[in-house]
C-alpha cells in the first residue's frame, strides 16, 4: 500500500485507540485527582464492562442494536454498583491511604478477573455491533462502526468536561480535589464525593469497554492493556489533570496506532512506555500535572 | 565575647509565586551567641531559616558560613558542616524507640562507625549520654510516638544535640509547651549555647528576652531592626510593626 | 477435590476420571464435567494418564474440546476393559497455556500424581517448555500439537506425536495444490511463536519449490486483540493471502480481514485454526464465501462421511456441522481434536504391545520401544480421521490433509492430499538417544 | 541489647537448619516445591529490602528477577557459559539494571514511583517478547541438559539431581538471610528505616537520602536477580511469564503476608502463598482468586503480616 493511504489508515486506527483510551484514562485520572489514590483495578472495571455487555446482549435476543444500547446503559450501571461496593467495603475502611489502596486494588484486580473467569468462562465472547457498514475508501475498507466509536467517545468527553467545569457537582468535585480538608470545612460531604467519583471513574472505563467490545470481543484477561496505557496517559498528562489526560491520550493513542501500523504493536507499547520515563526525568509531575507528594 | 562572624547572608531573596517571602536580607550571626529571630506571622522567619538550612533554595543572594559560600550546598551537606535544625512542627520517628531516634542522629553525624563491637558499646553510651543531656534518659526504650508532647520536643532537640552542631537552628521550640516546661527548656538552651551558636525563632517574648544576646526583627520579609534586646525593646518601628499586626 | 458445579464453565482444575462405567448415555462423556467419578467396581490398579490441559489462557477453546474428546475415548477404552485389564484414569492439570506453568504441571504429574504418562498438550510453546522436564523425569509425554518440534529432533526420546500430522508435512502436501489452483505470489499472516514460525519456514520453502514466492511475512502476537493495523502490509500484488491465527482474537481477526478487503480480495487460503471454535454463520464472515481452508478433519460431515466419523461425532457429542449437540453455538475444534482420540488408542495399542504393567523403568522403556516399532495406523474406529504412517525414528505421524472451500456457509472438501505428498526426509533419530 | 541479637541469630540459624533437615523427610513433590520456594523467597527477601525496610513500593521487581534469569539463561544458551559464570553474570546485570532504574525512578515518589517501576518492568516484559531471535519469545529458552552440570575442584555438580538442587537453593537462601540480617542490623539498615519513617527529618540529620534509596534499590535488585538467575539454572527454563506483572505482585504478596520489614517474613510468606495457590489450583482454574482475597484481607485486617504482628505483640527484638 502507498504511504499516503497507509498513514491514513494508521491515523484512523490511532484515533479509535485514542478515543477509547481517553475515556478509560479519564476515569483513572478523576479518581486520582480527587481522591489521591491509584486504582490498579481500573482495567478490570473495563473488562467487566465488556464481559457484562456480552452477557446482557446474549440474554436478550432482540435486534442487536437494541441489545447493544441496553448494554451500553446497563453494563456501566452494574459496574458502578460493583465499584460502589468496593469503595464502601474496602477503600473507605482503608481511609484511602495511598499505599494500602494500591495493594487493595491489586487484590480487587484479581478478584474481579478471576470471578469473570469463573462465571463467564475463558473464551473470547463476541458482541454484535449495533449496526454494520463498511466505509470503502479507494485503497481499503474500514469499519463504519469504529468511526462512530470515535464520535461517541468525543461526545462523552465533551459532556464530562461540561459537568466538571460548568455544573455544581463539578464544582464540588474540583473543590474536593483542590483541598480535601478545606472542602470538609465548607461542609462538603467528602466521603460521599469520594464514593461518587470512584463510581463515575469505574463507569467511564465500562462505557469505553462497551463501545469497543463489538470490535475487540470480551475476554477475562482484556483488562491489563488498558490499565497500563491509562497509567502511561495519566503520568504524561499529569495525575489528576483532566486536560492533560485527554491531550496525552490523543498523543499516546495516535502514536501507538501509527507506530503499530508502521512497525510493531509490541514496539509501539515499548516506545510509549519509554516516553513515560523521559517525561519523568524532565518533569516528575508530568506535562500538565501539579506536583504530587 | 568573640565577635567572630559564623554565618552571614548577602541580599538573600526568595519568592513564592507573587509573594516575596524574603527580600534582600542582609544578616549576620556571631560565633557563640544566642540569636533570636522575631517578627509577626508571615514575616518570613521560617522561610529565612529554611534558606539557611538549605531546605529551600534561594532565588538570589548569597549565604556564607565560616567564610565559605554554602548557597548551592544541599541541606544534608550543610548539616554535615555543623548546621543542625529542628522543625517548627515536631518531626521525629514516631514508630521508633527514643533510643533509635537519637541513634539515627548520631550515626548521621558520622562520628561513629557501628562496625566493630567496641565502637558499638561506645555508640550506645553516646546515645544515652545525649538523652541524659536533655533529661529523657529513662524513656530510651519507649516508642517516640507515645511520648508526651513536651518530651517529643525535647527528643527533637536531643537529635539536634546529637549532631554536636556548630550552629543550632530552633524553629519555635517552646511552641505548645506549658510554662513549667518552658523554664526547663530555657535552661537547656542556655546549656547547649555553651557549645554551639544558636539561632532561635521565637514568639514568646519572655523567652526571647531571657535567652537572646542579639535579636533580629523580620517584617514582611525584610529586616526591620537588629540589635541587643534593650535596643530592640525601645525600637519604635518594631513596636509599630507588632501593634500593627496585633501582637505583643 | 470437588465435583463439577457450573455446566457453563468447568471450575475444576484437576479432575480424576476413574472408569466411566457409572456414566450412561452416548455423548454423556462430553457433557460430563470432570469431577471425581468413583470407579464402579474398582479392581485393578488404574493406569494414570496425566492430561496437560489448556483450560485457561489463549488455548482455552481448544482445551475444552480436547477434554471432551479425551473423556469420550477413555470411556470407550474402559468400557472395553481398559488397558491390559486395568482401567484408565485421567488426571487433569490446567497449564494456563503457559510454558512455565506447563513445566510445573509435568513435574506435578511425575512427582505428586505419579502418572504413567503425560498427554494432551496442544500449544507448541507449552510443549517445548514442558518436554525437557518430561525427559529428565523419564515420563513418556504424548502431545497433540501439530508443531514440527517433535519431528525436528529438538526434543527428546520421551516425547511422541502419533495422533496428528506436523505442520511441515501439512504445508508440503498442500503447497502444490495452492500454487496450481490459487496463485504463486503469497503473503503470509501467522502467529508470532513456534507454531507460526513452523508455517513461516516450511511453507515458504515449499511454495518456492513450486516456483512461487512469498511477498511478505506478517507475524502477529498470539495475544493480539486488534488486527486491522497489520493489513496494510499486505502487498497489492498478492495473489494468495495465506493466514493462520490462534488465540482468543481469531473471530476479530477474520472479521477485520473482511472489513479490510470486502469484495475485492485476493484468493484467501487459511488454516482452519483461524476459525476453530468459531461458527462460520457468524455475521460479517460472509466474505469468506469461496475462500479455502486447510482442515485436519472436515468440520462439516461430508457426503462420503465414513461410519467411523459418524461414530466419533456421536461419542464426542458433535453434530454434522461440527458444533456441540447440546449447544449449536458451541463450535468444536474439529480439525485438531481428533488427535486426542487417536493418540489415546495408540497409547492403548503400544501398552498392550509391550505388555505394560506399571511405572517401572523397564515398563516405560518397553512402552517407548513399542511406540517406536509402530509403523501404520489403518483408518477405523480408532483412527476416524484416516490412515496414518508413523515414523518411529522421529516419533511423528503422517496422514491425509483436507482442503475445503466455503460454500453456502459450510466447508466442503475439494481436495484431499495423499500421505505421500506430505512425507519428507527425517531430520533426526530419537531411537539412538539413550533411555 | 546484645541478648536480643543472640536470640535473633539463633532463631534464623534454627530456621535454616530445619530447612536442611526437611529434605530428608519431604516426599518428592514437596521436596521440589520447597526447592522452588526457597529460590522465590530470595526474590521476596530482595523485594523486602526495598519495600519493607526502605518503604519504597515497587511493582517492577519482575524486571530484576527477569534480568537475572535471562542473563544467566542466555549466556548459557547462546554463549555456552558455565553455570557459575552465568550465575555471576546474572547478579551483575541485575545490579546494573537496578542502578539504572533507581537513578531514573527515584526522581519520583509514592504512587508515581510505583507506576514508573511497573512501566519499566512492562517494557522488560515486552522486550522478552519482541527480541524473539535472542529470547525465543513466548516459547522461552530451554537450557540443554549438557549445560546443567559443572565441576568445582574436580567434583561434578549435576543440576538435574533433585538433592543437589535443593541444597544449592538452600545455600543461596542462607547467604541471603545472612546478607539481609547483617544489613538491617547494621548502620545501613538503620538509615533505610530512617528514610522509610521520615525522609525530610533524615535529610536534616545529614543523610543523603537519594543515595540511601539508590543503595536500597541496587541491593534489592541484585538479590532479586540472583534469585532469577538461580531459578533459570536450577529449573532449566527461561520464559517471558517470569517477567510479567504477576511476578512483581507475587513478591509484594509474599512480603506482605509474611510481614514486611522482617528478615524471615518473605520466606514464610512465600511458603504459605505457594501452597495456598497450589491447593486452590486443585479446586478451580480461577486459583488466582486466592491471591486477590489474601491481598485484600491482609491490607484490611493484617497490615503488618504474620511476623510483623508477632514482632509488635511479643517479639520486639525480631529483626
Amino acid at each position: 500500500m502507498d504511504f499516503g493511504p497507509y498513514l491514513f489508515l494508521a491515523s484512523l486506527e490511532g484515533l479509535v485507540q485514542a478515543a477509547v483510551l481517553s475515556l478509560t484514562a479519564l476515569g483513572l485520572s478523576l479518581v486520582f485527582g480527587v481522591m489521591r489514590v491509584v486504582n490498579v483495578g481500573h482495567g478490570e472495571f473495563y473488562m467487566l464492562g465488556a464481559v457484562l455487555a456480552w452477557w446482557i446482549t446474549s440474554l436478550i435476543s432482540i435486534h442487536p442494536a437494541a441489545g447493544f444500547l441496553i448494554a451500553l446503559v446497563l453494563s456501566p450501571v452494574l459496574v458502578g454498583v460493583v465499584a460502589y461496593a468496593a469503595d464502601r467495603l474496602i477503600l473507605s475502611r482503608l481511609d484511602y491511604n495511598p499505599e494500602a489502596t494500591i495493594v487493595a486494588t491489586i487484590g480487587m484486580l484479581y478478584v474481579l478477573q478471576q470471578l469473570a473467569l469463573i462465571y463467564f468462562g475463558p473464551d473470547a465472547r463476541p458482541v454484535e455491533a449495533p449496526f454494520y457498514f463498511r466505509v470503502q475508501f479507494p485503497w481499503f475498507g474500514y469499519s463504519g462502526y469504529k468511526l462512530i466509536v470515535v464520535v461517541a467517545a468525543t461526545g462523552l468527553l465533551l459532556a464530562s468536561w461540561f459537568v466538571i467545569a460548568r455544573t455544581r457537582v463539578g464544582l464540588i468535585m474540583r473543590a474536593t480535589q483542590f483541598d480535601g480538608e478545606m472542602a470538609r470545612a465548607l461542609g462538603i460531604p467528602v466521603r460521599r464525593v469520594y464514593s461518587l467519583v470512584f463510581v463515575v471513574g469505574a463507569m467511564f472505563a465500562a462505557v469505553a469497554a462497551v463501545l469497543i467490545v463489538p470490535i475487540r470481543q470480551a475476554h477475562y484477561l482484556m483488562g491489563l492493556d488498558p490499565l497500563l496505557l491509562s497509567f502511561i496517559v495519566v503520568i504524561i498528562g499529569g495525575l489528576g489533570s483532566i486536560r492533560g489526560t485527554i491531550v496525552a491520550a490523543t498523543i499516546i493513542g495516535m502514536s501507538d496506532g501509527i507506530i503499530s501500523v508502521f512497525f510493531s504493536p509490541t514496539l509501539a507499547k515499548m516506545v510509549s512506555t519509554f516516553l513515560v520515563a523521559l517525561v519523568l526525568i524532565v518533569r516528575p509531575e508530568g506535562l500538565f500535572g501539579a506536583k504530587i507528594r | 565575647m568573640a565577635a567572630l562572624t559564623l554565618l552571614s547572608t548577602d541580599k538573600l531573596e526568595r519568592s513564592f509565586g507573587g509573594l516575596r517571602a524574603v527580600r534582600e536580607v542582609d544578616f549576620e550571626l556571631r560565633q557563640g551567641e544566642i540569636h533570636a529571630l522575631i517578627g509577626p506571622n508571615g514575616a518570613g522567619k521560617t522561610t529565612f531559616v529554611n534558606l539557611l538550612s538549605g531546605r529551600t533554595r534561594a532565588d538570589a543572594g548569597r549565604i556564607h558560613y565560616r567564610g565559605r559560600d554554602i548557597t548551592g550546598l544541599p541541606a544534608y551537606k550543610r548539616v554535615r558542616c555543623g548546621i543542625a535544625y529542628t522543625f517548627q512542627i515536631t518531626s521525629i520517628y514516631p514508630n521508633l524507640s527514643v533510643y533509635e531516634n537519637v541513634a539515627i542522629a548520631i550515626q548521621g553525624s558520622d562520628k561513629f562507625k557501628v562496625s566493630d563491637k567496641t565502637a558499638e558499646a561506645g555508640f550506645c553510651n553516646a546515645v544515652l549520654s545525649v538523652l541524659g543531656r536533655v533529661g529523657i534518659e529513662e524513656r530510651a526504650r519507649d516508642k517516640a510516638g507515645n511520648l508526651a508532647y513536651g518530651h517529643q520536643r525535647l527528643l527533637e532537640v536531643a537529635m539536634g544535640v546529637a549532631l554536636e552542631p556548630t550552629l543550632f537552628i530552633l524553629d519555635e521550640p517552646t511552641q505548645g509547651l506549658s510554662d513549667s516546661e518552658i523554664d526547663g527548656f530555657c535552661e537547656l538552651i542556655i546549656k547547649i549555647g555553651e557549645s554551639a551558636t544558636i539561632l532561635l525563632i521565637e514568639h514568646n517574648m519572655a523567652v526571647v528576652m531571657a535567652l537572646a544576646d542579639t535579636i533580629t526583627v523580620l517584617h514582611q520579609g525584610a529586616v526591620l531592626a537588629a540589635g541587643s534586646p534593650q535596643s530592640i525593646r525601645k525600637d519604635a518601628r518594631v513596636q509599630a510593626a507588632y501593634l500593627g499586626s496585633g501582637l505583643t | 477435590m470437588s465435583k463439577e458445579k457450573s455446566a457453563k464453565f468447568d471450575s475444576t482444575r484437576r479432575s480424576v476420571l476413574k472408569s466411566l462405567g457409572v456414566v450412561t448415555g452416548a455423548g454423556a462423556a462430553a457433557q460430563l464435567a470432570p469431577g471425581v467419578l468413583r470407579y464402579a467396581h474398582g479392581s485393578a490398579e488404574p493406569i494414570k494418564i496425566g492430561m496437560q490441559l489448556h483450560r485457561t489462557g489463549i488455548g482455552a477453546s481448544y482445551g475444552r474440546w480436547y477434554e471432551r474428546v479425551t473423556m469420550a475415548a477413555v470411556k470407550i477404552i474402559n468400557d472395553e476393559g481398559g488397558i491390559n485389564g486395568r482401567p484408565v484414569e485421567v488426571i487433569i492439570e490446567d497449564d494456563g497455556t503457559d510454558p512455565k506453568r506447563g513445566a510445573e504441571v509435568v513435574e506435578k504429574f511425575a512427582t505428586l500424581h505419579k502418572v504413567d504418562i503425560a498427554y494432551g498438550t496442544l500449544f507448541s510453546h507449552v510443549v517445548i517448555g514442558s518436554s525437557p522436564r518430561a525427559g529428565e523425569l523419564k515420563l513418556p509425554y504424548f502431545v497433540v500439537s501439530e508443531g514440527h518440534h517433535v519431528a525436528s529432533g529438538r526434543l527428546n526420546r520421551y516425547v511422541f506425536q502419533p495422533g496428528i500430522t506436523d505442520v511441515k508435512s501439512q504445508v508440503i502436501s498442500m503447497a502444490p495444490w495452492i500454487s496450481d489452483n490459487l496463485g504463486k505470489k503469497v503473503t503470509m499472516i501467522f502467529p508470532d511463536f513456534a507454531f507460526g514460525h513452523d508455517h513461516r519456514d516450511y511453507f515458504s520453502a515449499a511454495i518456492k519449490k513450486q516456483g512461487g514466492e512469498v511477498l511478505e511475512l506478517i507475524p502477529i502476537p498470539p495475544t493480539e486483540s486488534s488486527f486491522t493495523r497489520y493489513f496494510p502490509r499486505i502487498p497489492a500484488a498478492t495473489e494468495v493471502l495465506y493466514h493462520v491465527m490462534v488465540g482468543p482474537g481469531v473471530l476479530t481477526f477474520v472479521k477485520e480481514l473482511g472489513q479490510h478487503f470486502g469484495s475485492n480480495r485476493p484468493e484467501i487460503f487459511g488454516f482452519i485454526d483461524s476459525l476453530e471454535a468459531v461458527d462460520l454463520a457468524t455475521p460479517q464472515l460472509e466474505f469468506l464465501e469461496g475462500t479455502y481452508f486447510w482442515e485436519g478433519n472436515p468440520r462439516y460431515a461430508q457426503p462420503n462421511q465414513t461410519e467411523y466419523d459418524k461414530f466419533y461425532r456421536e461419542k464426542v457429542g458433535v453434530d454434522d456441522n461440527g458444533a456441540s449437540l447440546s449447544d449449536a453455538k458451541d463450535t468444536s475444534t474439529y480439525a485438531h481434536m481428533f488427535g486426542c482420540w487417536e493418540t489415546l488408542f495408540i497409547i492403548k495399542q503400544a501398552m498392550e504391545l509391550s505388555g505394560y504393567q506399571g511405572r517401572t523403568a523397564a515398563d516405560k522403556q518397553g512402552l517407548i520401544e513399542a511406540m517406536e516399532s509402530l509403523s501404520t495406523f489403518e483408518e477405523g474406529r480408532d483412527h476416524p480421521q484416516g490412515k496414518k504412517i508413523f515414523n518411529g525414528k522421529i516419533h511423528q505421524s503422517f496422514g491425509h490433509q483436507y482442503i475445503s472451500r466455503v460454500q453456502g456457509g459450510r466447508l466442503n472438501v475439494t481436495h484431499t492430499t495423499s500421505i505421500e505428498d506430505g512425507l519428507y526426509e527425517p531430520e533426526a533419530d530419537y531411537t539412538r538417544m539413550p533411555l | 541489647m546484645t541478648g536480643d541479637v543472640g536470640k535473633a541469630v539463633w532463631l534464623h540459624a534454627g530456621v535454616i537448619f530445619t530447612l536442611f533437615a526437611m529434605q530428608f523427610v519431604l516426599p518428592d513433590y514437596h521436596h521440589l516445591i520447597a526447592t522452588r520456594v526457597m529460590v522465590l523467597a530470595v526474590f521476596a527477601m530482595g523485594y523486602n529490602v526495598m519495600f519493607g525496610y526502605t518503604g519504597l513500593l515497587s511493582l517492577g521487581h519482575a524486571m530484576f528477577f527477569g534480568t537475572g534469569m535471562y542473563t544467566a539463561g542466555m549466556t548459557v544458551y547462546h554463549l555456552g557459559w558455565s553455570v557459575p559464570l552465568a550465575f555471576t553474570a546474572g547478579i551483575v546485570s541485575g545490579a546494573f539494571v537496578s542502578l539504572l532504574l533507581g537513578a531514573i525512578a527515584l526522581r519520583t515518589a509514592g504512587v508515581s514511583f510505583m507506576i514508573v517501576t511497573l512501566m519499566f518492568s512492562q517494557v522488560a516484559y515486552l522486550a522478552t517478547l519482541y527480541f524473539t531471535s535472542y529470547t525465543r519469545g513466548d516459547e522461552g529458552l530451554v537450557l540443554p541438559a549438557a549445560a546443567r552440570s559443572f565441576s568445582v575442584f574436580g567434583h561434578v555438580v549435576d543440576l538435574t539431581d533433585p538433592a543437589t538442587r535443593y541444597n544449592l537453593a538452600l545455600a543461596l537462601l542462607t547467604i541471603t538471610v545472612i546478607v539481609v540480617f547483617k544489613l538491617v542490623r547494621g548502620s545501613t539498615g538503620r538509615a533505610l528505616v530512617a528514610v522509610r519513617e521520615n525522609e525530610p527529618r533524615t535529610q536534616m540529620l545529614g543523610y543523603n537520602t537519594f543515595v540511601i534509596k539508590l543503595e536500597s534499590v541496587v541491593i534489592s535488585g541484585s538479590l532479586s536477580a540472583a534469585s532469577g538467575a538461580a531459578y533459570a539454572l536450577l529449573f532449566a527454563y527461561v520464559g517471558s511469564s517470569f517477567t510479567s506483572i504477576q511476578y512483581s505482585i507475587d513478591a509484594l504478596l509474599f512480603t506482605l503476608l509474611g510481614g514486611a520489614g522482617t528478615v524471615l517474613g518473605p520466606l514464610l510468606g512465600s511458603f504459605i502463598m505457594f501452597y495456598l495457590i497450589d491447593i486452590a489450583s486443585s479446586y478451580t482454574a480461577a486459583y488466582l482468586l486466592v491471591t486477590g482475597f489474601v491481598l485484600i484481607g491482609l491490607v484490611l485486617f493484617f497490615p503488618r503480616g504474620l511476623l510483623g504482628a508477632l514482632k509488635t505483640r511479643w517479639l520486639p527484638w525480631l529483626p
